[in-house]
């Protein structure tokens, strides 16, 4: 269990402020925020490396706030592994065992399995110099592990190597995080990978987590225009939103925003000024209007077409630019290209205020 | 307009040649200074005949002198890494005020001439100093006595000495350290396991070159102690009072010791970027 | 078992109170060094009476002295910076057969003893010798004379300069140099306008800095030339034959020199790493 | 237009060796490979900062294997931007215009005309150590197409940006590829990438051109396991093929993969071993088998499922590790979760061998 109570830490000439949450026992937690944001600083202050200016840290149900990083049961991977260049690959698994009282079988039976386990058996003899970014990285993801943390910390693990080796990793790390039975920390920049991993997510933005959830929910919900531009949810467009009837009902109520020329139905909490985020798999496409006068429509030109294998994402412009997807069947089908004429519907419901 | 086409797209052999020269001219100046440097190292050398090395390697002056350097510079060496190595990882890796102006310091002595580095020890170290007198009180005496060659030497080195450590230390990433801290280990286990084995190498280079220095220093010594002398003073005696020909089998003898060590820390220093 | 329940859990405050005492040592150690350094400067200064300094500053004999060695100094420093700066920029960015050879050569001076130094450029520019042979036909003589000091000046402050403009040009990323080329510069045009610049602090701080050493240096100066002397020089001389407190004023103004001209290079160089 | 002519080109301790292809101008053409296949070195080679062993380079019609850099007419921006850290934005962007004989009005006009087209008016006085990544980016952009250079080489321009950074940066690199009219050749180890920006791919591997062709068409139809693989195209399968029918006809033939436990329907055009590369997206989920006997049916079972936004990949257990693309609603329809069982069909000609 990780629970951060209010943590104030000096990153370089700014201060990330007022971090709270809380990661469950066997959880996967993810830590997202542009670069520079102070993730890997906030990371280091949960291992004990840098001292908090003010809250508190909680390690498996213990205040650990003024506690060494050695008594504090955590495993720690950097972004560029920092393997000890003058050990082998299996005298950096075994680092962290030999300083306690296990005795050298059981030392060696922790080390061949962390290997079996990451695939990397055949390198325990070789120099650290000579491995791949993958292969440093499975390195330092067992001597993490080997003496069996029950917190582990991953500082954007997978930044450094090829997309494919990424995709095995991501893979590696889950199987992992299950046989261990740790609880993980990971920091990235990149929302895939949290609706990849994560049970838990928090978005960093402007030294404040922005928002926290399950990604899912973030995803769908992001609670301001950071962090819907951030997480490429989709458009964000800002505009003004009025009541469509003068009555002073309670909140949700029916309204309108407009925002340029675009005029939308949407179901609001509150009147003034606002950002709505659409996103992309919720606006339909036609070619021509669609019956049923309840919806959002409106006509759009194709400024292009962007096939990612099996779904397109479509860009408009609508007076604004917007962006829509369709699977690239349906894109066919329509015959889009750039200067095509569409109808975009969507329902008043699919238009996330924030 | 088409912009591409103005391009100037002139005939490459020509620049080819051109850059060719001007990489001979610079090479030029640059063999003449490595010239500058070798021609008299070599010139000497040459003067090494099995007489001149006989006589060298027969006179006991010389090598009574030889022993004392060479004892002198191993203690002044010593007592730096002590005083000099924790100093070293200190300025690498805290940071505290005034920590600039104390790295400034520890450089100072590089640009004190000799001459005025011995006169200020002397004050310094003399029976009638606070400091002096409190040593004479133990029995331990510099001026005209081998603690006064130490000091010398221990004076010179310093810059060498901790400039070299820090930055031995400054090239083993914390991060290192932090990563042995999670995996156990206490601050003093993670320095001892991780640190020292990545920096010991540089931290020794750094030691040997500012042996070497104490090895070289003549002005401050010349001063603080004439007597009992020192290689580099012994050789400076018999040059002006017997002449050349007196000095050069010391100067051999010497040269060789200076060339020994400097291939040392060659092979000790990190291989260098490419 | 579990594990996590058998990680020792000490109290922390025990810990860090173990850990101050551990820094509180070093620290201690450092800071009998750095006193090392600074208690003989300090004690000389301690000497800038209002009558010593006039008395150094109507020495007629002193101030041609001094202005002999800065003139020197500058000479060797001008000659050092032609000569060793496109070495430096070789060095730092061709690669070529030998070029660890030479940055070894390059850096050779600083274990070389002084009077050893002395003595192998006196051998190698001497009348007899085949190029001091040469110098003294068109009327340029070393020994006992002015080119002589410049000689030994350039000979010990070839390293600091060589390997600080090195360091230099290394720090400037070739691949601005390779930027401007896709821009249009040729090599030359590319080096004045991108390279130059960057480095051109690094390189003033180790010519500053190589000026400062020649200022300092004695032992290979007295042997060549002890006659005009250089400030270094005057004072050993006036040590010897008049005693410490005749060589004290000029000790003063000399010190007070090489701790101005260390500001400056202290001024010029980069901004240190965290 | 840029022309590689059988280029030999040392790379550190190994070779690149028989690099050809050809952009043609205008076009934008993307180099993808793992990291350390050489693929900036490649770049410095076409702009002439590398001498090649062999080989020639054509650029604009022209032959300048031996031409000096400054004399190619490329603009060059490297991963890590390599700004003139003593000059200030517009000084960076004016670096190029000085040398030439344009008037200062023409020169400062150009300077103004590339900020506004990248969005940096406002830094053009500012220091270039005070800029975010992706101004850094826009900077380096404009300072190399300052000079109107006809070639414009890209290294990895957004491997240090954000994701939504990476977004806005794509967008305007492709809008200034046709408002500069310059023909691009990209460096990148993202397929994404290719599959968003270029008109030609080349996939590096070992050294050489593994594949080339437009980039939807290396991604349907990669020629190596390396290349499948490597672009995440999907599921690889090693097998051997085996007629059907006895008859010598010509190929392309019907015929059986087998591979472990599964045996495919195939069309194939020699018999033995094989690679088979399954694509997610043409893999159809069901929870009974569907009728018609001709497709290729097996059953399997859900190992995990992978949201991500409008799409859920879902891994699959069928004797040999399968993923399948399904959209997140039919994934929700179908209520596939860890352990359910489906029934996997695809056509035969779906199965692309290599």
């Amino acid at each position: 269990m990780i629970r951060l109570e209010q943590l104030t830490v000096r990153v370089g000439d700014f201060v990330l402020r007022d971090i709270s949450f809380e990661i469950p026992a066997g959880g996967y937690g993810l830590l997202i925020g542009p670069s520079g944001s102070g993730k890997t600083t906030l990371l280091e202050t949960v291992a004990g490396h840098v001292t908090p200016l003010g809250g508190r840290v909680h390690l498996h149900g213990e205040d650990v706030t003024g506690l060494a990083p050695e008594r504090r049961g955590v495993g720690f991977v950097y972004q560029n592994y920092h393997l000890f260049p003058h050990l082998d690959v299996g005298g950096n698994i075994r680092y962290g065992l030999t300083g306690g009282t296990l005795p050298a079988e059981a030392r060696e039976a922790r080390v061949r399995e962390l290997a079996g386990l990451l695939g990397i058996e055949p390198l325990l003899g070789r120099s650290v110099r000579d491995l791949s970014g993958g292969e440093m990285q499975r390195v330092a993801l067992a001597r993490a592990l080997a003496p069996r943390p029950s917190i582990l910390l991953l500082d954007e693990p997978f930044a450094a190597v090829d997309p494919a080796t990424r995709h095995m990793l991501r893979r590696e790390l889950r199987e992992i995080h299950t046989h261990e039975q740790v609880t993980v920390l990971q920091v990235t920049h990149d929302f895939d990978e949290a609706l990849r991993l994560g049970d838990v997510v928090a978005v960093l933005a402007e030294g404040r987590i922005a928002q926290l959830g399950r990604p899912e929910e973030v995803f769908r919900f992001p609670n301001s225009a950071f962090v819907a531009r951030f997480i490429g949810t989709g458009t964000v467009l800002r505009g003004e939103v009025t009541r469509q009837d003068a009555t002073g009902t309670d909140s949700p109520f029916a309204a309108w925003l407009e925002s340029g020329p675009l005029r939308f139905e949407v179901v609001a909490e509150r009147e003034g000024t606002a950002h709505a985020v659409l996103r992309p798999e919720d606006l339909l496409l036609s070619r021509s209007p669609m019956p049923g006068s309840a919806r959002n429509q409106f006509p759009a030109v194709v400024s292009r077409v962007e096939r990612l294998g099996p779904i397109s994402y479509v860009h408009l412009d609508a007076g604004r630019p917007i962006t829509a997807a369709v699977t690239t069947a349906s894109a066919e089908e329509l015959g889009l290209k750039p200067g095509t004429e569409v109808v975009v519907t969507f329902k008043a419901t699919a238009i996330h205020l924030v | 307009m088409t912009p591409k086409d103005s391009l100037p797209h002139g005939a490459p052999s020509s620049s080819a040649a051109r850059l060719s020269w001007a990489r001979v001219a610079l090479a030029a100046l640059g063999a003449l200074l490595v010239l500058f440097i070798v021609g008299p190292l070599l010139r000497l050398l040459m003067l090494a005949t099995p007489g001149s090395l006989g006589e060298a390697l027969h006179d006991q002056e010389l090598l009574a002198s030889i022993a004392l350097t060479l004892g002198t510079a191993t203690a002044a060496t010593l007592i730096g890494v002590l005083l000099g190595v924790p100093l070293a990882y200190l300025l690498a890796r805290r940071s505290f005020r005034g920590r600039r102006f104390i790295d400034a310091l520890v450089e100072l002595p590089v640009v004190i001439p000799h001459p005025v580095a011995g006169i200020a020890l002397l004050l310094f170290l003399g029976r009638h100093s606070a400091i002096g007198g409190a040593f004479a009180k133990i029995g331990v005496e510099f001026v005209s006595h081998i603690p006064g060659i130490v000091a010398g030497m221990l004076f010179v080195s310093v810059p060498i000495l901790v400039s070299g450590a820090r930055e031995a230390f400054r090239s083993v990433d914390p991060r290192l350290e932090r990563v042995a801290r999670t995996l156990g280990d206490g601050p003093g286990v993670a320095f001892r396991r991780v640190t020292l084995p990545l920096a010991g190498r540089g931290i020794l280079a750094a030691a040997v070159l500012a042996w070497a220095r104490s090895v070289s220093e003549f002005g401050a010594i010349v001063i603080l102690t004439y007597n009992p002398q020192v290689a580099s003073v012994l050789i400076y005696d018999r040059f002006t009072t017997l002449g050349l020909p007196a000095a050069v089998p010391a100067a051999l003898l010497l040269l060789a010791v200076a060339l020994g060590v400097f291939a040392l820390v060659r092979i000790l220093q990190p291989a260098e970027r490419r």
